[in-house]
Formats: structure tokens, sequence, C-alpha cells
């Protein structure tokens, strides 16, 4: 579904990533985890043609790079981000809707006159998947960070995506919300979504994932199964610290 | 040393914090656990003085802090290391130091500035370096130290583990400990529950601005709502 | 919810029969209803710019330059190519809109203070062209332009241009707001909120960018060309930097992102030197200045934010 | 070769205006995040009461300069307590917008109490011109270009070596760290609008007698001091001061062949050095690790 070759990105004089080959499967949840800085984030934006960089990225058989940034929700990837970005100014129905963007036209004239028409069944299903039909006419400001973060799922996952990348879902989610959330992921693996997850939530990665690749400045370092990776010693050494080890 | 009285404080309308009280003695390191929103950051904010009080009171070596801005509190030998480490990203290492030390005589300054490298000795390699360009760990390690500049005794730290993998983690819970063993107290607001149980001596369990539960952070380890709600139940 | 619905219907029924009995009220004064005409006109061009900064964020310090333009090219090509008034008003919005294309070029890669200093720029050198060129009558200015037509009939008197006013503002206004609620409206929205966020949901940020700017350029441009048939006499300084600082007031006054904020914001421009009269013309300035300081600190969303609170109030 | 000389070192002089009201503005913008669009106006308005201080009152000349310099600071102190404060967070948007109100409030003030005809200020140094070889510049474009040379200096000492100036410095890039850090905030934000506003009084003062004192003499002048920053890259002292002295040379050049397009030309150029390096002639440019 998705190839990284020899993925290379520089920042000035630092190489943030370095020939990074990496290859997601259709229908997994693939997690990429790594210390800060390890260029995790940086692959996210590699893709989304953010950042310069050498190197291939094909999705789909098709090659990424030249691509305008707005034409990959079109083709099938979208995101959410690490520090949460919502429209806060937009209700949670709003929000949502600007996912479905890419899946809808606009007709100009319809529009000046009020008749155009939004994809109303996908919008109650996706607010449905979800839980937050209950919200659909609230003003993100006023919501709380973990339902935000929900929203962020469901405005990313309304148009259908073939691909999502998550960037660390998790964060900031307390620790009793945490089960609701990897059942919402799995659930939209099922629902036939490819997860690409960048988190730093062990727990969380070694649960739900399918199959993890571990980055250390810029550079694959480990790969394989949750079980696999959390046995591998290297990883331990660079990331997982002592600690974990003995626990699991 | 540090008493949280009754405290009520909040953001415009609404009441954050309701009634909390806690306390710190002298060469403890507590923590303050609790989810996201519960209160955890407003309760830091709230003693260093950046909101207003509106309820109770809060002291520190039975001087009243109410009222005091944070340059007062800082003075008074607070220091506060705000969550997401908020590191001046255009000011150089040791400018980002000397700021922290502002109210401080020159010659203070100077001498707590070596005793920072001597302490972070990656900082003193960096020192001419934008603030902007270190790594997540050397960050953090630079929040730290600019908590410590103005020598003081009572240190607040406001999620030191967020976004950090673990491995630095560990490095920045061992310096906890080194801090508690050089005479600094410390007030830890933590949602990495397991680590933070681990280096504490007693914890507060916030919940929705109250205080749901106390005791030494031994028996809230071993406490079985504690062990559902934030330690995720795998020990 | 019924009886609030119905008191909501009773209000606007009220305020449309008011707003319908204006001329008769002042027809002993026809003088206000000119007034109340240009406010319209200003509140068109306002509701131009609260649509590219309220909603889209893009801040234009040359906003007077779209209705320079539109009023221009309207009247020249009615006056020196006796074009037909209705299709020299499309062309007025058409250019304004081209103009539009060209300053939104900027925003692609500029925001905040540099776009308000590249809009500035590129702005006031559309007064100094005009001001240069023969066909606009230099710096002498454009004068006896004919009445508005419409069809067979000329608007002569302030009353009918005062209906036929109305109802384009009307027409806009609730275009802008159906706009605003599509899916390119959304799109618009997005894109001020986080153009990153925007981008990954698959929203062409560029394209809805320049979409903005050439809306809200048409919208000032029709303005402008009312405008020059309402008024019939154009020069270039009237439309420069003073008068987009004007404009921006009025819409920070009226309220920013909000729909009826222009119109509030125009009318309290246009009728407070009314009010306070002749002599005291540049107390009316201060004014101003302190009612935009009060509105910022106060009532972020202006004066529209009073009506709101009243409409809270009476629950309508 | 004379002419081009000549021409080059007058639109210098010119050039100091827009720098010294450029540099104002970029002390605020630095560490307040605004643009302070009543910059010109402030000094407009402290300029009305230098001149009834000079002619009415006959107070000497290097008092005025003082007490004009005094006053500008007073505005700044009012302007940031009792205006900024209290909207601090808002966004870049409505800080502008509360500048230009305050801009109008002056220019109404100024108009209301002093009318709006044009009145002639007398030259702060009285003099023939000087020549320096084939250069004639007059006294008073000399005193503006060296005050240009010392207010930079005085900046950059004030930014660079003071710890007051360090702490504005950081306000800039993270207002909550400084605040948490118990940097003593709201005295910086004083002291920072306290300076840029002297600075407005100055420049207006040492400006006014090269035109005529009326409410609108400083808009121009304030729209090329915009472009100056923006060629210098918004962010530094330098630029500011640099900036306003190439637009000063170029606009004279310009001028001397095709005067009708002198203002034009100049913006336009200013649009075309953003589009093709937003950050200006001088500006940092980012880089930072993710």
């Amino acid at each position: 579904m998705l190839a990284i070759e020899n993925l290379t990105v520089r920042f000035g004089g630092v190489v943030a990533v370095k020939g990074l080959n990496l290859t997601v499967e259709e229908g997994e949840i693939h997690a990429l985890i790594g210390p800060n800085g390890a260029g995790k984030t940086t692959v996210f934006n590699a893709i989304f043609q953010v950042v310069p960089y050498t190197g291939g990225i094909q999705f789909a058989g098709r090659e990424l790079r030249g691509l305008p940034r707005y034409r990959l929700a079109e083709i099938g990837v979208t995101r959410t981000f690490q520090n949460l970005s919502i429209f806060p100014s937009m209700t949670v129905r709003e929000n949502i809707l600007v996912g479905a963007h890419s899946k809808t036209q606009s007709r100009f004239v319809a529009e000046l006159l009020g008749l155009s028409g939004e994809p109303r069944q996908r919008l109650a299903e996706t607010l449905d998947f979800f839980g937050l039909s209950s919200l659909s006419p609230t003003y993100a400001a006023v919501l709380p960070y973990g339902t935000l973060k929900t929203v962020e799922l469901a405005r990313a996952f309304i148009s259908n995506p073939k691909l999502i990348l998550l960037d660390e879902p998790a964060a900031g989610i307390p620790t009793s919300e945490k089960g609701t959330l990897k059942g919402v992921i799995q659930r939209m693996r099922d629902a036939g979504t490819t997860i690409l997850l960048v988190e730093h939530d062990m727990e969380l990665v070694m649960d739900i994932s399918d199959s993890v690749t571990v980055m250390d400045f810029g550079e694959k370092i480990a790969e394989g199964t949750p079980a696999q990776i959390s046995a591998d010693k290297r990883v331990i050494e660079a990331y997982l610290g002592e600690e974990i080890h003995a626990a699991s | 040393m540090l008493r949280v009285d009754q405290v009520v404080s909040g953001y415009g309308p609404i009441d954050v914090l309701n009634h909390v009280t806690i306390s710190l003695e002298k060469g403890e390191i507590v923590a303050v656990l609790g989810a996201n929103g519960a209160g955890k950051t407003t309760l830091l904010r709230t003693i260093t003085g950046l909101i207003r009080v509106r309820k109770g009171s809060v002291t520190f070596d039975d001087k009243l802090l109410n009222g005091l801005s944070p340059a007062e509190v800082v003075r008074c030998g607070i220091s506060h290391v705000p969550e997401g480490r908020h590191i001046f990203p255009d000011l150089t290492v040791e400018e980002n130091l000397l700021l922290a030390a502002y109210t401080m005589p020159r010659s203070q300054q100077k001498s707590r500035l070596e005793a920072m490298y001597t302490m972070f000795s990656i900082l003193a390699e960096r020192r001419r370096q934008a603030g902007g360009t270190l790594s997540g760990g050397e960050q953090q390690m630079l929040a730290l130290a600019r908590g410590l500049m103005p020598n003081p005794r009572l240190m607040l730290l406001d999620e030191p583990s967020l976004g950090l993998a673990p491995k630095i983690i560990g490095t920045v819970f061992e310096t906890l400990v080194h801090l508690r063993e050089s005479g600094v107290s410390v007030l830890l607001v933590e949602q990495n529950a397991k680590r933070s149980l681990e280096v504490a001596d007693r914890a507060y369990i916030l919940v929705t601005g109250r205080i749901a539960l106390e005791g030494t952070a031994h028996d809230l380890a071993s406490n079985d709502m504690v062990k559902q709600l934030y330690l995720g139940g795998i020990q | 919810m019924v009886p609030s619905r119905r008191r909501r219907l009773t209000a606007n029924a009220a305020l449309i029969v008011l707003v319908l009995m204006v001329p008769l009220v002042f027809r002993t004064k026809p003088s206000v209803i000119g007034y109340l005409n240009i406010a319209m006109l200003y509140a068109l061009a306002t509701q131009g710019l609260n649509l590219l900064m309220g909603f889209g964020g893009l801040v234009s310090l040359g906003h007077a330059a779209f209705m320079a333009i539109g009023g221009y090219t309207a009247a020249v090509l009615v006056m020196s190519y006796h074009v037909n008034m209705f299709l020299a008003v499309v062309a007025g919005v058409a250019g304004a809109g081209l103009f539009g294309l060209v300053i939104g070029f900027p925003s692609l890669r500029l925001s905040g203070f540099y776009l308000a200093v590249a809009t500035m720029a590129l702005g006031s050198s559309v007064a100094d062209v005009i001001k240069r060129l023969a066909i606009t009558g230099g710096d002498y200015g454009l004068s006896n332009i004919p009445s508005l037509r419409l069809g067979p009939w000329t608007l002569a008197s302030d009353a009918s241009r005062y209906y036929f006013f109305v109802v384009v503002l009307t027409l806009v206004f609730l275009a802008v707001r159906n706009f605003l609620n599509s899916r390119s409206g959304r799109a618009v929205r997005a894109v001020r909120d986080s153009e990153m966020t925007a981008a990954a949901m698959g929203i062409n940020v560029a394209a809805y960018k320049l979409i903005t700017f050439i809306f809200a350029a048409c919208i000032a441009g029709l303005s402008g060309a009312l405008y020059a048939f309402t008024i019939s006499y154009l020069h270039p300084t009237n439309f420069g930097l003073t008068f987009s600082i004007g404009l921006l007031s009025m819409s920070i006054i009226g309220g920013l992102g909000t729909i009826i904020g222009p119109i509030l914001g125009a009318l309290f421009w246009v009728m407070l030197p009314l009010i306070i009269g002749a002599k005291l013309t540049y107390l009316a300035t201060v004014i101003f200045g302190l009612s935009i300081i009060g509105s910022v600190v106060f009532l972020p969303k202006g004066l529209s934010e009073l009506v709101t609170r009243v409409q809270t109030r009476l629950k309508l | 070769m004379n002419i081009l000389a000549n021409l080059a070192l007058r639109g210098l002089a010119t050039g100091a205006v827009y720098a010294l009201v450029g540099m104002g503005i970029v002390v605020i913008l630095q560490t307040t995040n605004v643009m302070n669009f009543a910059q010109g106006d402030t000094g407009m308005f402290v300029t009305y009461l230098a001149f009834f201080m000079i002619t009415t009152a006959k107070v000497p000349y290097s008092l005025v300069l003082v007490l004009t310099v005094v006053a500008g600071a007073l505005i700044g102190l009012i302007v940031e307590r009792f205006m900024m404060r209290s909207v601090r967070s808002r966004s870049h948007l409505s800080l502008i917008m509360l500048t230009l109100g305050l801009s109008l409030v002056f220019q109404g003030l100024a108009a209301f109490l002093f009318n709006t005809e044009p009145r002639l200020f007398p030259p702060l140094v009285a003099g023939d011109s000087i020549k320096l070889g084939p250069v004639v510049l007059s006294r008073q474009d000399i005193v503006v270009l060296l005050a240009t040379i010392i207010v930079f200096g005085v900046l950059y000492l004030f930014l660079y070596r003071t710890k007051q100036g360090a702490a504005a410095r950081s306000i800039s890039q993270d207002e909550y760290a400084a605040r948490v850090l118990g940097i003593p905030t709201p005295s910086i934000y004083m002291l920072v609008w306290a300076i840029g506003s002297a600075l407005a009084g100055l420049a207006a003062l040492l400006i006014v007698p090269r035109f005529s004192l009326e409410p609108s003499f400083m808009g121009l002048i304030q729209v090329k001091a915009f472009s100056a920053i923006v060629l210098g890259g918004m962010d530094s002292v330098f630029g500011a001061a640099v900036g306003g002295l190439i637009i000063g040379v170029v606009e004279n050049l310009v001028a001397y062949q095709f005067p009708a397009i002198k203002d034009s030309f100049m913006l336009i150029v200013v649009v075309i050095v953003l589009l093709v390096m937003p950050q200006g002639l001088f500006g940092k440019r980012q880089q930072r690790r993710f």
C-alpha cells in the first residue's frame, strides 16, 4: 500500500531521516516508534510533501513526489496532527465536513443560492461511528481535548481514506480513555483503512499494532511484530530502556 | 514549607480548582496526578501567581503568596518549569539561563551559570547555540537548568516527561532524585503516574479540580482505584 | 422553540417594514436618504472586506482600490465607450475581480503584517496610476457620470435608489451567508484556521485564497460601480490608504466575521458626522478612533455583538 | 556623476527619516508583536506640543527636544498601560486595529484642537547648507543622519547588552515562558512602549522642518517606514535602519528620472522584495529542528 524507499530528509546540516525503507501492507496497523527527534514526524511530513526529500514514496503504486499537498486526500491519504489541529471556530459537524472536502464538489452558483447539498448520510455514519452524534452542533472551541482528538480522527476518516497517518493519537489522553481510543483505531482498520501510527505510548503500540518499525537518529534500527520488537536488544538499548524490558 | 489551603481558582467564569488543599515539607518530592483537564497545571500556575487565587491561601514558609506576581514568587525561592519546556528558540542557551535569574545580581548569576554547566555538561557544550536547535531531550535539560538557575528551595515541575522518549524520561526522573538529595523540594505534576510514584514521597490525586485521594506514594501505588485509572493495570 | 421562532419572524417582518418605511419618514429630508444610500454602498464594500478578513483571515489595507477599479471601469465604459450601463457594471465587477486576483497572489506567500504592507502598497499604487491616466480624468477626477439606470427606468431620486440598494444589499448578503455555510465557505474558513491542516484535508489552499480575494474584490467592485453612478463624481484620492483604513474601521466597528456587522459599521461611519454636525466634524474622527479601540477591547464582535445581546435579552 | 552623488546623499538624508520612524516601530513590534500604525501620528501629536512650546512659550530648542522625547515616552506608557495591556493576547489583526484606532484619535484630536492648516516649523539648526566636496547637504539633513546613527547605536546596546533588552527579546519569542521564569513582563512592556513612542516623538520633531506641520504629515512617511521595515526583515533594528536608507536613496534616484511614479515605484519594489525573499534583507531565516 505504502512503499518508502531510501528516504532521506535534510534540514540544513542535520540529517533527520537517513535512507529509510518502510513498507506498510494493506489493512494493517503499522506503528513507527523511536525516541524524540528520531525523525518519525518528518517521515509523515515527507509523505505529505511538506519537506523536501530524496528517495521514493509510493502509494498504491503511484509515486507521490511532486504531488500537490491537497491532492493526497483525493487519492486516499489523510492524517492527524501531533498537537491537535482542529478548527476552533467551527462546529463538530463543520469540522468533520471539512474532512469530506476531497470527496465532494462545489458548484459556486448553487452555493451562493444555498442549494448545494452535503454528504448527509456519510456524515451521519461518521458521527455515529465515533460516538459524536450528540455533539454535532457544538463549537469545537468549548470541547475538551480528548473529545477533540476524536473529532480529529472522525475528520480524517469521513473521506473514507485508504491510509491514515496518526501522529501521537494518545498524547494527552488520560489513561482511562486509552481503551476507547484503542477500540476506535482498531475499528477504523476493520472498516478497511490502513493505519500508519506514530506513538510514544508503548502499551497502545504493542496492543494494537500488526507490525512495528523502530527509528533512532533518522535510521531504521528494527522492524517486526510487537513481540519481536519488545525483545530486540538494540531497541531496548536505544529506546525502551531496561525497565520496561523487565516488566514485559 | 508549602501550604495550599482551600484554594479556588480558574479562568474566566470557570473555577478549575475547587477548595484544593495540599502541603509539602522540606526535602520532599510530592506528586500531583490526574487526567488531562483535572486542574494540575492550574494548580501550579496558581502557586506561581500566573493565575489569581480566588479563595483560600497559598503560603510558603509562612509567607502569604496570594496576590504576588510571578516575579515576586520566584524571588521567594520557588521556580516553575512549565509543561512543554518553553525554551526561547532564538536566544542562546546562555541567554535562556541568564533570563531565569533575572533579578539576581550579576556576580551571583555568573556563579549559578557555572553551577548549571557543571550539572548539565551538554548545556556547557551548547552555550552559544540557539535554544531552538537543541534536541527534545536537551531542551528538557535546559528547561530544568532554567528552573534551577534562581537557586530555588522549591521547584514546580509540569509534565517533565511529556513527549520524551522512555529512555530520556528515565534520565529526567533520576535528576529529580538528585535534586531532592541536594535539598531542593519538588512538586511534580505528571500524567505518567507509574514513574512519578516511583520517585515521589507522597502524592495527591486530582479529579476535576478536587483532591480525590492522598497518601504516601507507596500506598497510592498499591491502591486499586489508582491502579485501574492511572496505572492502566500493567505493572 | 416554536414561540421563539414566531417571535423571530415577527421581528424580521417588523424590520422589513421599518426599512421600507424609511424613505416615507424622511420624505422632507431627502439628504438623509442620500446618506443612507452611501452607507449601504459602503456596507457592500465592507462585506467584501469582512469576507476577506473576518472569514478568510487575509488582511487587506488596499480594499478601496477594488472600489476604485469597479467605479472607474464602469464609469469610463459608459462615458467614453457608451456601453450599456448594466454591462458596464458587470465589467466593473469583473475588473475588480481581476485585480483581486493580482492582489491575491502575494497572499499565497505572505501573511499577517507582510500581507498588510503588500496590500497597502498595491492599493496605494492603484490610486497613483489612476491619477496619471488621461481617460480617468487624472488629477481632476471624473465628473458628470450619468445616473443609475435600470432598464428603461432612471433611478434619479434618492428614494428610488434606496429601494434598489436595499434589494442589492440583501441579495449580496444572502449570497455571502450561503457561500460561507457551503463546502467552499468551510474551506475558506479552514484555510484561515490552519493552512497545513486544510491542505491535509484536500483543500487547495492557494486556490481558495485567490477565490476569497476575487470574491471580496467583486463585491467591492460592485459597490464602486454603483457608487460612481450615484455620486456621479470620482476622484483617485478618495480611494487611497485613508479610505481603505476607513473600510477596515467600518468592518471592525460593525464586527468582523459577522454577516450584519458591515451594515452597522457603515451606518455608524456615515451617520455619526451628520449627527455631530459640520462644526465638530473632526470630533467624529476622534469618536471613530475611540469606537475602534472600544470595540476591540470590549466587543470583539463589534456592534453586531450589541445586537446579539439585545436579541438574547428579548429572547428573539 | 556629481548629480548622482548629490541625489544619493540627499536620498540618504530622506532615508534617515524613514529609518528613524522604522526603528521605533520595529522595537515595539519585536517585543510586543504589535505593528504600531499609530507610530507616525503619536509623533505628529507630540510635535504639535513642541511647536507651541517653541513659538508661543519660547522654550529653548534643547529643552523642547528633551520634553518631546519625554512626552512621547509618556504617551507610550499610557497606551501600554491602559490600552494594550488588556488585549495583549488577541490576534495580530485586533492589535493592528487598536493602533489604527489610536492613530485616528490623534489625527482627529490634532485637527480638532489645532485645525488642519499647515504650519511652518522653524528649522532645528539654523545656518547655510554644508558642502562636502561636490555634495551639498543642509544642516538639518546632517542632524537627522547623525541622529539615526546614534539612535541605532543606543537601541542596539539596549537590546543586546542589557538584561532588560534580553528580556524584551525573550518576551517576543515566548511571553508565557518569560512570565513563568519571573521576568517582570509588565514593566518590560511599558519600557518598550516608552522607548518606541519616545522615538516616535524624536523622529517626528527631527523630520518636521523638512515638511510642514499638519495632522496628516506623518502619513506617507509612516508608509515608507513600514516599507523600510519589510525590506529590512521586520525583526531587526538594523534591517529597519538600512531598509530606510535604501528606500530613501532609490526613491530619490527614481524621482530624478521619473518624478511621477516615485511613490508607486518604491511600493511595487517592496512587494516584489516581499515575494522573492519574504524574510527581507536582514531578517533571520528560521532554522530550527522539528
